[in-house]
């Protein structure tokens, strides 16, 4: 898939920080407001697919290759599952357990349960994970629209 | 019409009765009967976990397992669809 | 950690170890080929050995629950008790599919070392290999049944994606797009189903779903739903067209794993039928004459007339089959056959406890009951068995079709043997496995009805000829000149075999043991759902 | 009766969807056939967690009362990423299947060499 007109690519590339903004909120944001990792990281994602449309997906994967998106992914589900993972070693010592909130350990600062005092720094793990899972959504998305559309451009035969 | 055609269209038409009598036998829609469980979780979420949104709450801790789940079958996907348009000769 | 801490969090292990192997696969394969094997066989080792001990706990102290998260499992008590948490329940029929999951994955991940060697594409094999494992297990375990909906699907997802595995094949894609759409059609059935009991009792948990079930007729058309798609990746008669396809085109340790699914789906309809609606199944529906027509016995008939006409279909289609691999797929379908002519019986005999109330099975039914758990073992093992000396005999001499084959007796020693074994206990002869199960089904049936068990003794016969004459083509005869050059396989092939084939052994030797230990607990398990409601409710029934 | 709507809805985009699998010849109609079930159900879920009269399960900025079921939403929310997974896959075989047959017409496909 060749690139688009110059209009397009120009309108990509001014858009492309503020929709970022945008999804990264909604990703930080996940647990205060609506939203959370996987819609702000389908935003971020589709972003991505935007600047594979307007500049075409042969010149994307020049910027970037399939399997650093896949290695991208494999972090993101690492770390989710290792946040799981942890709630073995602390806190209740529970697969899944929310560690980081409760009356024990490192509840200096993630504590706040009580109506009205939630904050960007409230409710232990789940900002952690929304971030894994944002990261993730990310690089899976992008990574299966890339080669989708990389492998379909080719000419039939490779 | 052929055979395998007569065939479908009885079971389009089994499957169709199914789904409309389900779907007049619900609830009436907007009162549903019981509601304990998400009324907990809506009373609960911010004094155990911390979390003004519920649905997040929910996604993440109360069932987490399933949200593991979900990022595997994106992680699956992405793995097939590259294991699918991968070259074939090295 | 000492080894209670490690039982007691096994069963969300057995389902995160695979799954965080299958995260660090795509790492770990930068390093080289060799370490990326073994790394995955490590894993699946692990999960082996963690399915190892929680089995030895189950079948000794009983039922065992884990909530993720930590806390108590529901929250109130008898019939307003609610569970807010994902809950695995593992009890003897969780614990025995569990079994047969570890033992079919080790193989074949053992198996695809050396047979999937000089493929492009190995870092991607190997993880969707281990989420299929873990979506396996998931399907096993869970007490959830939206977690079950989650694992299906991440299962349908890998299988599809290896099915497809050799890309340059048109029939493999094509078999793999069969597969894919039949399996979403399925889970969102499914779906759609938990959806409906999610708005009858706002609970998603199964023991919670049966403890509050009132059997609506939202609830039948629920009930439905769930067989209807869980059967459609079960591979039962009418939705049994995917199967030889999907079998037969994919890699042999991809099918031996995919046996294991369909196991798991399988897994699925007893569960749901004997547990999440087992209180229910005396319901009367209709009096005629002095026969009280109940739900059991019409829901028993329909499977038996499905299961016949699956055994009918699997073996006769099996008969004129010249691909090998399809051939053993079509047996594979008659042997699901003869799993749920078995619970088929089962069922028509459920009767209520004059007594207590509660629902039993009467003596033969029973038998089936447990005739059918045994029989889900050993097809697993037979099939599996088969399917992996088809891809031997493809690895070393590159041929599926009957026809072109023959004399490889002599070039492919042990494999002939292993063929051999597979032969006897596929079709059901003494001493293997599948006699002993397939014997205590026809006794059961027999006294059901003798025609049933006369059609499936002649099936099994049938099934027999089938083989004999694969055996003869492929394995006797001259020695074609083309097969000169044909050398035995490598050793992890023959070893994954060998496993298989010795546990097939032994289970012919000692049926009696294996019924006993593994079997009765399963067998109880689903005849009596209230130790399973109760262990989660806390008795409050 | 009139409150099912949402639910008689559901079953029609289930059922097109149903009509679209068992009908249409082309592979690229299955698919969408795949899709609309599959937001059917979605709409499904998502119908279940109304409660008359209620906001969004969130307190930031919440304006009291009655909130809707979290549940359905978290459900609803892993049944999409599941649907947009399988339609990947989905259409990256379409697309290999289009390249060994040059067509889509499922009558057509399926033969081919017996390798």
């Amino acid at each position: 898939m060749s690139g688009m007109s110059k209009i397009v690519k120009t309108i990509t590339s001014i858009a492309f920080p503020f929709t970022m903004i945008y999804g990264l909120y909604i990703i930080a944001h996940g647990h205060l407001t609506p939203g959370g990792g996987f819609q702000g990281g389908a935003v971020v994602a589709s972003r991505c697919a935007m600047i594979l449309f307007a500049y075409g997906s042969v010149w994307t994967m020049g910027k970037i290759k399939e399997k650093h998106l896949s290695g991208l992914e494999s972090l993101g589900a690492i770390g989710f599952i290792c946040l799981a993972f942890f709630g073995l070693i602390f806190g209740l010592q529970y697969f899944f357990n929310n560690f980081l909130v409760g009356e024990k350990g490192l509840n200096l600062i993630f504590n706040q349960l009580a109506i009205g005092a939630s904050n960007i720094n409230t409710a232990g793990v789940l900002p952690l994970m929304n971030f894994a899972v944002g990261l993730k959504v990310i690089a899976g998305l992008f990574g299966i629209v890339l080669v989708m559309a990389y492998a379909t451009s080719l000419k039939e035969g490779k | 019409m052929s055979k395998r055609n007569i065939a479908a269209v009885i079971f389009l038409v089994i499957v169709a009765v199914f789904f409309v009598f389900s779907a007049l036998m619900m609830h009436p829609f907007g009162e549903p009967e019981k509601t304990e469980m998400d009324q907990y979780i809506i009373d609960n979420t911010q004094g155990e976990t911390g979390a003004d949104n519920g649905v997040t709450s929910v996604v993440f801790d109360y069932r987490g397992f399933d949200t593991l789940g979900e990022a595997t079958v994106l992680f699956t996907a992405v793995a097939s669809v590259i294991l699918i348009f991968r070259r074939l000769k090295k | 950690m000492n080894l209670e801490t490690i039982i007691t969090h096994s069963p969300a292990l057995i389902v995160a170890v695979p799954l965080l192997g299958a995260f660090l696969t795509p790492l770990v394969a930068k390093i080289n080929d060799k370490v990326r094997n073994i790394f995955v066989i490590l894993t699946v080792g692990l999960t082996a050995f963690l399915v190892y001990l929680l089995a030895s706990d189950v079948l000794a102290n009983g039922i065992r629950t884990y909530v993720f998260g930590g806390g108590s499992p529901v929250i109130g008590s008898g019939e307003s008790a609610f569970a807010i948490r994902i809950l695995f329940e593992v009890d003897g029929m969780n614990i025995f599919m569990a079994i047969i999951a570890s033992i079919l994955a080790l193989a074949g991940v053992i198996y695809s070392w050396a047979f999937m060697k000089g493929n492009t594409g190995l870092d991607k094999y190997y993880t969707l290999i281990l989420l299929m494992i873990a979506g396996m297990f998931g399907m096993i375990l869970t007490g959830d049944m939206f977690n079950f909906f989650v694992f299906l699907e991440i299962t349908s997802i890998s299988a599809c994606a290896l099915i497809a595995f050799w890309t340059n094949k048109g029939r493999a894609v094509d078999a793999g797009f069969k597969y894919i759409v039949i399996s979403s059609i399925g889970a969102l059935f499914v779906l759609f189903a938990i959806g409906i009991l999610y708005g009858q009792y706002n609970a998603l948990n199964m023991a919670v779903l049966a403890n509050s079930m009132q059997y609506t007729f939202l609830d039948k058309i629920a009930l439905v739903l769930l067989i209807a798609g869980l059967a459609m990746k079960a591979g039962i008669v009418p939705m049994h067209m995917w199967l030889p396809d999907a079998y037969g085109r994919a890699p042999s340790p991809v099918t031996l794993i995919l046996v294991g699914t369909t196991q798991a789906s399988l897994y699925g309809v007893l569960r749901m039928s004997f547990t999440v609606y087992g209180g229910h199944l005396t319901t009367p529906l209709k009096q005629v004459g002095d026969i009280t027509i109940d739900l059991s016995l019409l829901l028993g008939i329909v499977i038996v007339a499905l299961a016949i006409v699956t055994i009918l279909i699997g073996v006769l289609m099996a008969l004129k089959q010249t691909n090998f691999k399809r051939m053993i797929a079509f047996a594979a379908v008659g042997e699901i056959g003869y799993i749920f002519l078995a619970i088929g019986t089962a069922i028509t005999t459920i009767t209520n406890d004059p007594n207590t109330g509660a629902t039993i099975l009467t003596g033969s039914g029973e038998m089936a009951l447990k005739g059918g758990i045994f029989h889900i073992i050993n097809d697993a093992l037979d099939v599996g068995l088969l399917f992996l000396v088809a891809g031997a005999i493809y690895y070393a001499a590159k041929e599926t079709s009957l026809d072109k084959m023959g004399g490889l007796a002599r070039n492919l020693k042990y494999t002939t043997v292993f063929f051999l074994i597979g032969l006897l206990a596929v079709s059901g002869m003494p001493p293997m496995n599948g006699f002993a199960s397939k014997l205590m089904i026809y006794q059961s049936t027999y006294q059901i009805n003798p025609i049933l068990a006369i059609v499936a003794i002649l099936c099994s016969i049938l099934l027999l000829a089938a083989f004999v004459k694969v055996f003869h083509a492929a394995f006797l005869g001259p020695k074609l000149p083309k097969f000169t050059g044909v050398k035995e396989v490598p050793k992890s092939m023959l070893i994954a075999m060998g496993i298989i084939a010795c546990i097939i052994i032994f289970f012919g030797l000692f049926p009696d043991f294996v019924v006993n230990n593994i079997v009765q607990p399963a067998a109880n398990a689903l005849a009596d759902n209230s130790i399973y409601i109760t262990q989660v409710i806390g008795g409050g029934l | 009766m009139i409150f099912n709507i949402p639910f008689i809805a559901v079953a029609a985009l289930v059922l097109i969807g149903l009509y679209a699998v068992v009908f249409k010849r082309n592979l690229i109609k299955i698919v969408i056939g795949i899709t609309l079930i599959e937001s059917g159900v979605n709409l499904f879920l998502i119908t279940l967690a109304y409660r008359k009269d209620s906001t969004a399960p969130i307190y930031t900025a919440s304006p009291g009362g009655i909130m809707s079921m979290p549940v359905p939403h978290a459900l609803t929310l892993t049944s999409i990423v599941i649907g947009v997974a399988v339609l990947a896959l989905m259409l990256s075989l379409v697309v290999y299947i289009y390249r060994h047959y040059k067509t889509l017409d499922v009558r057509k496909i399926g033969g081919g060499e017996e390798e």
